[in-house]
């Protein structure tokens, strides 16, 4: 099986070890959880290896050798993570944890912050239902405990937006709206353009969750006119333990710190402190050093690739799949059912078998597929179903994956005695 | 196959036909979730002087989290609260021993079906939602006893 | 040289890769910046290395194979950590991304809390004047914005805290005293017990920042009897990216959460979430997992150790350290000036030579120390200091190593002109 | 040995006999402190019309931050602003050159010294240090001038 637009998988898969593994009784794995993470190259375990074995000390403030290389790694890193998203200047890109950090970052920022940026009861907050947990959660503490309204967007039948009434979901009250730029659930692309026009009119600050599109397709925050980009290392190649908030370089200056430490000060005496310009600011305490490294490798390796063509590779396995999943009977696809404006993780429910049990039957096939809410619970509500079973695909997935998938679903259903 | 002995043909009937399903009077009610899957019940207990005189649930979830309530009501329902306590203790041994037990088929009956799931981490939980949720129930329905 | 109570030094730094590297023109590395961050050996580097290899997926949630090694080898780590400090639980032990995340999670959860814990304007917080700034600065923001007061411990002439005025700095109104365990410029060890002693008196809560000692000592949170405790991971041959945050088990399930998103919830509804038990509630979003992995890695090879003998070794190498310093000419000690109660960094001035100096000068000699404040600016404003050099010691640390320092030193002075 | 590329001689003077230090009046005052190392500078810049009339500094910081503003005082002072802001640029790019500037003579004078300096990252804001205050400071200055 080939399709036009494919990556040379071949190749590709031999950079990830753990590709080569072979579960339960010698079955290859078929590793479709992307979306949940990806697999980490050899690149990427080699810079992180090297950085430990060579270079490895605190960064900033030392003046030997150790020191200064891994200053220059570090911050080379933030160079790299600059230049992928296309930022106008690398002091906008601020390491964290992970993308929830980053998202609660800019909550507590804003509810910290003074006019005319803060949050305060007679704002309101708008987001929308096809969140993940990371970006639904952040955003009710902060409703919470400063009494802002928290407002959202419906979805549609076929999993998108419905933004027929976003007049009168962002208003002229809004501070913020945070949305998702691919559903790690539906899949779902959403229009940027649309939203971030309206948000700008009523000067509402616009956060972009783009944990899913970050790995997957050409993310320029310049194009997408957003006040801050939040995304993940560990699922674009990347390390755990490491995450990006982009932000416009004003705001950054303008907002208050959150966490505070070590790193994020100018001068500190007992009674008051006086803090770094940003990024420093928002990164207190040793900062994830080698993930930065190993991020910046993970950055390089899909630049070798090209971000361009791993979207056309991750198109065309998707139309594959959708095609030969609708073949499966009883399968319904949760999200938009053909490969137009979505990305690569494909959630479904098979008849009334739970996802936990097709998932756990697939697994005994090497076969790994995510089921459950994907932390993206109110997805599940809105389409009045409990799970659903969710394969993502990457770089490396092949249409041979595709096949064995499906085969498995037929073996599920089977297996309960719908086949 | 390794699954064979997780889905034992006892637990998919179960899961299938469950026993004692729907929300009855009660007196106590609690509603517990498996955060890690989202499984849910909702479960109450009716008490008849020392004995567990009824156990109804609303759930959602996978084949052995159903079947595992189908189970529990099956076993627990007429037995005294002492006797019962002692099952679903039983049962939670089993679940814990990661593939090791196989549980005595005096105290569990049915239950023994179960075995195979404890080799399973993410899959113990969904065993014993109802078994915890039935726990505290339990508890609550004795606090409120009248001295 | 041999002193009593060294550890074998030659096969523990054969585990150390960086420690066989050679600097400028061969010179082999004396790395003496260990309280900036400590090296990693090859079993944790390993751990890494395998995790990614053959394990990597995300944690909870998943019924694939990966999915289940990935949570057992992370939560796996968790008891490794929980019995390492002789937590009474191992749902005790939070996952943070470092010490200073941990610290400000604490702050953060008082200042959001009910009462009893909450912190608000009537409120004291207690500190000392050797906290890092990463123990500082998190109370300051909350003392800024909940309007409670901020007082703190001063320090005498020799470096200790100066507890002589206990009943009038922790008071009735006191909610929270935290004060460091060891001090990372003085070298300092407070006296745990009369401080906890006084707090608990007066009903306040205790958070020991154990980042300098959890490396270093056997540490007993039951012993220390504080109520939280925060160490990092990179300190003590772990990797970057990971630090813990121990609490009291009725504490961490009554507080309520800090950052929120995926995995810390119970369930979620657009209108509002409930959240998961402890530990979960305080890690939001995807842990880092590697980090955990090779945090428990390390706590393996220092308990393969033993904690007794790595803090005997330290003890013998800074009392020699303290000891050979004190011939250099000009040379003072910051900080207690024996090795009694005191951990293995050493803060010194060299004359009028300012510190920088002395590290670039050392650093030519593949000498590394740190120099600076230390992230404690408050210490080097009480003591009239604009920084100090510190040398820092761990269990790869020699005599010879503390030789090669000395005559360093030496050299120092000769290059400008003070020998 | 390499460090004597960037403790040349004449810094090490500069650093024992510092040129022009102490506070004098000025027609602005700027505080700067390099966060990474706790270098800090008080450093006020006099206008004389279009001339630097004086720069008066009160300084803690390490031999090549202490060096750096001693060789900015005898540079600067008696320039006109614009050759002033030359002499800054010139300096700026030379520090920035990562160890491949050597600096024209011409323009920078003694300050070519810290061409050295360039190589070790960490030091480069100390040699700064000064120059950015000297800079802020008479935009300060200029920016106060009645029109
Ligand atoms: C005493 C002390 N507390 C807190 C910290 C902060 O640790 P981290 O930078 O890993 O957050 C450090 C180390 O930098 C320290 O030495
Ligand atoms: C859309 C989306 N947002 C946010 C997140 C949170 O990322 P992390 O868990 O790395 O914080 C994820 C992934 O889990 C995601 O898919």
């Amino acid at each position: 099986m080939t399709l036009p637009g494919l990556l040379d998988t071949d190749a590709i898969r031999k950079d990830f070890p753990i590709l080569q593994r072979l579960l339960h009784d010698g079955q290859p794995l078929v590793y479709l959880d992307n979306a949940a993470t990806s697999q980490k190259p050899q690149q990427v375990l080699d810079a992180l290896t090297s950085y430990y074995e060579r270079h490895n000390a605190n960064v900033h403030r030392g003046v030997h050798v150790l020191a200064e290389e891994a200053t220059a790694l570090y911050e080379g890193a933030r160079d790299k993570v600059a230049a992928f998203v296309n930022a106008p200047s690398r002091d906008e890109v601020v390491f964290t944890k992970n993308a929830s950090e980053s998202l609660n970052l800019v909550a507590n920022m804003l509810g910290w912050a003074d006019e005319p940026y803060r949050v305060d009861r007679d704002a309101e907050i708008v987001i929308t239902e096809m969140e993940h947990h990371s970006n639904i959660v952040p955003w009710q503490l902060l409703a919470q405990r400063t009494g802002a309204t928290l407002k959202w967007f419906g979805l549609t039948d076929d999993g998108r937006l419905d933004l027929s009434d976003i007049e009168r979901v962002i208003t002229e009250k809004t501070k913020v709206v945070s949305f998702v730029l691919v559903s790690n659930i539906l899949g779902t692309v959403n229009p940027v353009e649309a939203i971030v026009r309206r948000a700008q009119d009523v000067g509402a600050i616009v956060v972009v969750d783009a944990s899913q599109a970050a790995p997957h397709m050409v993310l320029d925050v310049q194009a997408l006119g957003a006040d801050f980009v939040a995304f993940t290392g560990h699922k674009m190649l990347g390390p755990t333990g490491i995450g990006v908030l982009w932000g416009r370089h004003e705001l950054l200056e303008d907002l208050p710190p959150f966490l505070g430490g070590g790193e994020m000060i100018e001068t500190v005496s007992m009674s008051s402190s006086t803090y770094a310009p940003a990024p420093h600011k928002f990164e207190a305490g040793t900062p994830p050093i080698a993930q930065a490294v190993g991020l910046g490798a993970a950055v390089d390796y899909l630049n070798g690739i090209g971000m361009d063509a791993i979207a056309a590779h991750e198109h065309a396995i998707t139309a594959y799949a959708v095609e030969r999943l609708l073949e499966v009977p009883d399968l319904r696809i949760i999200g938009p059912g053909t490969a137009q404006d979505r990305g690569a993780a494909i959630s479904f429910t098979l008849g009334d078998i739970h996802p936990h049990d097709v998932g756990q039957v697939l697994d005994e096939q090497g076969i790994a597929v995510r089921v459950g809410h994907h932390c993206a619970r109110p997805v599940c509500l809105r389409y009045g179903i409990p799970a659903t079973t969710r394969a993502s695909f990457y770089l490396y997935s092949t249409p041979a994956e595709v096949d064995a998938l499906v085969e498995g679903l037929h073996h599920v259903r089977r297996f309960f005695g719908a086949g | 196959m390794k699954l064979d002995s997780m889905y034992q043909e006892i637990i998919l009937d179960h899961y299938r036909n469950p026993h004692g399903k729907g929300l009855r009077d009660g007196d106590a009610e609690v509603h517990h979730v498996n955060p890690t899957c989202g499984d849910e019940i909702t479960l109450r207990v009716r008490l008849d002087g020392p004995v567990v005189a009824d156990v109804s649930y609303e759930s959602q979830g996978c084949s052995i989290s159903q079947a595992s309530a189908s189970v529990l009501n099956d076993l627990l329902v007429g037995k005294s609260v002492g006797d019962a306590q002692q099952v679903q203790e039983a049962f939670l041994e089993l679940m814990q021993s990661k593939g090791q037990g196989e549980g005595d088929e005096e105290v569990l009956e049915d239950a023994v079906a179960f075995a195979g799931v404890s080799k399973y981490p993410a899959r113990v939980k969904c065993a014993l939602l109802s078994w915890m949720a039935w726990k505290d129930a339990t508890a609550q329905a004795l606090a409120q006893r009248p001295e």
